[in-house]
C-alpha cells in the first residue's frame, strides 16, 4: 500500500491551487496538437491556454474541435463531451463512432492526454482506474489513452490525503498503463519522466519549495534537474 | 506460378461453419408498432448490446424500459458507461431524472454486464450495478473502451480476434495471449457479439438506413453489425430518399426493427 | 489441368444464351435480400428479376441500393459501381467507404453474390481470378464475396471454348475460395452442391437436354435429383 | 482483487517504441501552392498509397502527375484496382483518356506493386503493369481486397495483426499463420503502412478536415489514416465550417497537406 512520507515540520510554502496547477500544464500544450483532457485539473488546462495557443480537442465520445461548453441547464444531449457536459455548437466540429474514436487513440493519433492519477511510479507506470480497497472501478477510455497518446502528462495534487505519496517507487495499485506517463505537473513540483534511465527529474518547484521539500513528499527517488526553475 | 489443388489446400480449411441464413429486408416488416412489441420475443438468459456512449444522448431509453417491463431475467448487458447517470447525473439534462442501464440491476434482471466504465468515482449513494456487484449478484466485466469497441466492430466485420496495444501490463492482460509486433507487446482481444442490440438514432427509411445526429452516434453504429438481431429506436422514420445518401450512418441490411418514438416524448 | 470430356455427336439441343442464364439466376434471388452481383453474366441477373422482387445490389466500391445505369457517355466519376460503370442516383442509396465496405461482406451481411467461374469442383471450390497459363490475374473482392457471402451462386457457361470442362472433380486452377459454392447455373443445367456429401446434383436440365448430355460435358460426378426439372 | 505491481508486470511488457513525433495541425501550414510542391519531398524508394477504388473518382489524378514529373524511382505502390483503365476505360468517362497508376509502371518508377486488381480480363493490348511484370521489371502483390482495406486501416487504428477468413485456402494463405476461431479457419494478416498517402476528396477545410461524395470514399479514408504523410487534393478548400460537422469523412488530424485544383480542371 502507499507509504507515508516522512515530513518534517509545517510546508515551507502554500501549494498551488488546482487552476493553477492546470494553468501550468497549459503552458506546455503545443499550438495545432490534438489533445484529451481528462476530467478534473486536466479538463481545467483548456481556460489556460497561452495567447495565440489553439488546440483541436477530442473527446472519446466523438468529437474532434469542441470549445466551451453551454451554461448549466442548456445544451442538447447530442452533444455531449466524454465527461457528461454539453458543449457548445462550433464551426469546424466534427462527429463520429466510437470505432473511429478509438482508431485515433489506438492509433497514435492524439499529441498529448492530459490525466489524473492515483499514483505514478518512477518508471512511468500510470494508476488511475481503480481503488484497490473499493475492488470496482471504471476503465474507460483511460489504458487506450495511457498507452497510446503520443505524449501522456499527468495533472494533480501531488499527495493524496493525509499525506500519502503517489509518486511511489512501484505503483501498488492496479495499472492502467506500465512505462506510458512523460510529465507530472502537481501543486508543488514538476518532474520529467526518463523512461530509459529510469529517472524522475525534478524540474520545477513550487514558490517556496525546494527539492528536499518535495523529496519529503514523494516516495520515489527524484533527481534534480541541471536547473530548478520556480513554477509560474 | 504453382497450381493448387483442393486437396493440398483442404489440410488447412476446415468447412464453413458460418451462419447460413438468409435475413431479408423487406421494408414494410421492419417497422413495429410499439417498444414492447419491437422487445417481446427476447429471452430470459439472452445477451443485448445497448447503444449509446453512456448518457441521455443516443441511448435507446424507451426500449430499454420496454425491456425492463418484459420481466425477463439473467441478461447479459452490453454496454459502456453504464449506470453511473442516475447517481451522478452524467450526460443528461439537469431537469430529468436520469434513466440508464442501472434499471435491469435495480430488477434483478440482469446478472452480468460487459462495459467500460460501470461506477462512478464516488460511492455515495452506492449505483445499482455497484450495489449489485457488492451483493454478489451481479458479473461486472471491466474492458478498455477502445478494446470494447474494436471487440464489437470486429464481431460485425468478421474479423474473429485482433491484437491491440492496450491493457498489456495490467490487469486486463491476465490470462490473455501476448505476443510482440515491431518491438512492441499486444493482447489477443476477441470479437464480442450478442443475441439483440437495442441502438437509437436520429431517423430511419422505411428500409433501415439509419442518420445519426451529433455525438449519438458513439456505439450504435457497430452494434447495430454485431448482434444476430438490431432492434433501433428513431425520433422519426421517414420514406426511401428522406434519408441523404451520403449521410447514412447504419446501412439498412444490419437494421431488423425500427420503433419510432411518440411526438414530443418529454425523455432525451 | 482441365481435361476435355469425351462428348459424342453434336449438341442435342441449342444451349441457353447469356441472357437466359441470368434469368434463371435471378429467379432464385429473394425478395429484399442485400445482393452482390459479379461482372459479365451475373451482372445481368438485375434486368430479369420476376415481378415483385426488389434488391438491395451493394457493389464493393462502396454504394448499397443502386439501380439502373446511365446512359453511355453519362453519368458521373463520382458514382461508379464496382464494374466501372456509372449508376443513376436514386433514393435510398447509401455510400460508405471500402472499410465498411468489406466488413459487410466479410461479416456474412451479404445474402447473395452471383459469380463467374474458370473452374468449380465437386465440393464447392471455386477457381475464377486467374489462368495459370498467364500467371498474373486480379482477386478484387472475389475473395472475401465467395469465402464469406451466405449463398454463393455460379453463373456461367457449363463449358469453356473448345468444349472443355468447368465443373470439374478438382480445381486445378488457383482457388478462389474452397468449399463455397452452393449453386451452379450454366447454359444447360442447374447444379446443387451438397458440400457435406461432396455431391453435385443435377436439378435441371436445359430444353432437349438429359442427365446423360450433361453429365458428358461435366467431368465433375454427377447425381441425379429426384426429379429434373426443365430451366425455363 | 489483486494487486499487481509494475515488476511482475513488466516482464510482459516491452517499452513502447511508439513514434512520439508530434504533428501539429496549424491550419495555415496545410495548404500547398501547387501539387508539384505537395509531392516535392517524396524520395526515391518511398512507398506510396494512392487513393480511390479505381477509375477516375476519388482518384488524386493531379497529385499522382505530379509524383511523376518529379521523376524519382523505386516506388512501391499500394493501391486497389490498379493499371486497368487505360486499356479498358475502366471507370471514365467514354470522351476522356484514362489516366491510372499504370504511369508509374510505363515510366519505370514503380517496382512493386501492392493492390487487388492489377491486370484487367484481356491481355490485348497489355497493362502497363502486366508489362512490366511480364519483363521483370515490377514485383505485384494481389491481396483479396477485403483483406487490403483492413490491413490498411488497421494500421491507421492502432492494430498491428489481424485473423480474416478471406484467402483460407488458396495461394494467398501461403506461408501464413493459420488459426481456427469457433471452427473455421482463419489467417493472420498484418497492417500495413506506407510513408505516404495520395488521396483525393471534394472538399477540405483549412483545417484539414474532409469531404467526400457519392463513390468517390473508397480507399481514401482509411488511406488517409495509415501514411506517415497525408497529401490531399481537392476541388475545393473552405473556410472553418464550410464543412459539414456531421459530414465530416476525414478528421483533420490525419490530413498533413492540402492542394486544390483549378477551377474548371477539365480531368475528374
Amino acid at each position: 500500500m502507499s507509504s507515508k512520507p516522512e515530513i518534517t515540520g509545517n510546508e515551507p510554502a502554500p501549494r498551488l491551487n488546482r487552476a493553477a496547477i492546470a494553468k501550468r500544464a497549459a503552458r506546455d500544450l503545443v499550438d495545432g496538437s490534438t489533445v484529451n483532457l481528462g476530467i478534473g485539473i486536466p479538463a481545467m488546462c483548456a481556460d489556460f491556454l497561452p495567447d495565440g495557443v489553439e488546440l483541436l480537442y477530442h473527446a472519446e465520445n466523438g468529437i474532434l474541435g469542441f470549445k466551451e461548453l453551454s451554461a448549466p441547464g442548456e445544451g442538447d444531449p447530442n452533444l455531449m463531451d466524454a465527461g457528461g457536459k454539453f458543449p457548445k455548437l462550433v464551426p469546424g466540429m466534427a462527429f463520429f463512432d466510437s470505432v473511429e474514436s478509438f482508431s485515433l487513440i489506438r492509433g497514435g493519433h492524439i499529441d498529448v492526454t492530459v490525466l489524473g492519477a492515483l499514483q505514478v511510479s518512477r518508471s512511468g507506470d500510470l494508476a488511475n482506474w481503480v481503488v484497490p480497497k473499493r475492488g470496482i472501478g471504471s476503465i474507460g477510455g483511460a489504458m487506450d489513452l495511457a498507452a497510446n497518446a503520443k505524449k501522456v502528462v499527468i495533472a494533480m495534487e501531488h499527495n493524496a490525503h493525509g499525506d500519502i505519496a503517489k509518486i511511489v517507487e512501484e505503483c501498488t495499485f492496479p495499472l492502467t498503463a506500465p512505462g506510458c506517463v512523460d510529465e507530472i505537473i502537481t501543486d508543488i513540483a514538476v518532474i520529467e519522466i526518463d523512461r530509459e534511465n529510469g529517472l524522475m527529474v525534478l524540474r520545477e518547484v513550487a514558490p517556496g519549495w525546494t527539492f528536499d521539500d518535495v523529496q519529503a513528499r514523494t516516495e520515489a527517488r527524484l533527481e534534480a534537474a541541471d536547473k530548478i526553475d520556480q513554477m509560474a | 506460378m504453382q497450381l493448387y489443388s483442393a486437396k493440398t489446400l483442404r489440410s488447412v480449411c476446415d468447412a464453413r461453419p458460418k451462419d447460413r441464413t438468409i435475413r431479408l429486408v423487406v421494408p414494410i416488416n421492419k417497422i413495429s408498432n410499439s417498444f414492447s412489441e419491437a422487445v417481446a420475443d427476447i429471452p430470459s438468459g439472452a445477451s443485448i448490446m445497448i447503444g449509446g456512449f453512456g448518457g441521455a444522448g443516443g441511448q435507446p431509453t424507451r426500449l430499454m424500459l420496454a425491456l425492463r417491463d418484459l420481466g425477463i431475467g439473467d441478461l447479459t448487458i452490453i454496454g459502456n458507461v453504464a449506470g453511473i447517470s442516475k447517481t451522478t447525473g452524467y450526460g443528461w439534462p439537469d431537469d430529468l431524472d436520469p434513466i440508464d442501464q442501472g434499471m435491469f440491476f435495480e430488477s434483478g434482471q440482469a446478472t452480468k454486464i460487459t462495459c467500460s466504465f460501470p461506477v462512478p468515482g464516488t460511492t455515495n449513494p452506492l449505483s445499482e450495478i455497484e450495489k449489485a456487484w457488492r451483493e454478489g449478484n451481479a458479473e461486472v466485466d471491466i474492458v478498455p473502451q477502445g478494446t470494447l469497441i474494436e471487440r464489437i466492430r470486429a464481431a460485425g466485420a468478421g474479423i474473429p480476434a485482433f491484437y491491440t496495444p492496450t491493457g498489456v501490463g495490467t490487469s486486463v492482460a491476465e490470462g490473455k495471449e501476448h505476443r510482440d509486433f515491431d518491438g512492441r507487446t499486444h493482447l489477443l482481444e476477441h470479437a464480442l457479439t450478442a443475441d439483440f442490440a437495442l441502438i437509437r438514432a436520429q431517423k430511419a427509411d422505411t428500409r433501415g438506413n439509419l442518420q445519426y445526429i451529433g455525438t449519438s452516434r458513439a456505439f450504435n453504429p457497430a452494434m447495430a453489425t454485431a448482434a444476430r438481431t438490431t432492434i433501433v429506436e428513431v425520433d422519426e422514420i421517414v420514406g426511401i430518399g428522406g434519408i441523404d445518401s451520403e449521410r447514412v450512418g447504419t446501412l439498412s441490411t444490419y437494421v431488423d426493427r425500427i420503433v419510432q418514438r411518440e411526438t414530443g416524448d418529454y425523455l432525451p
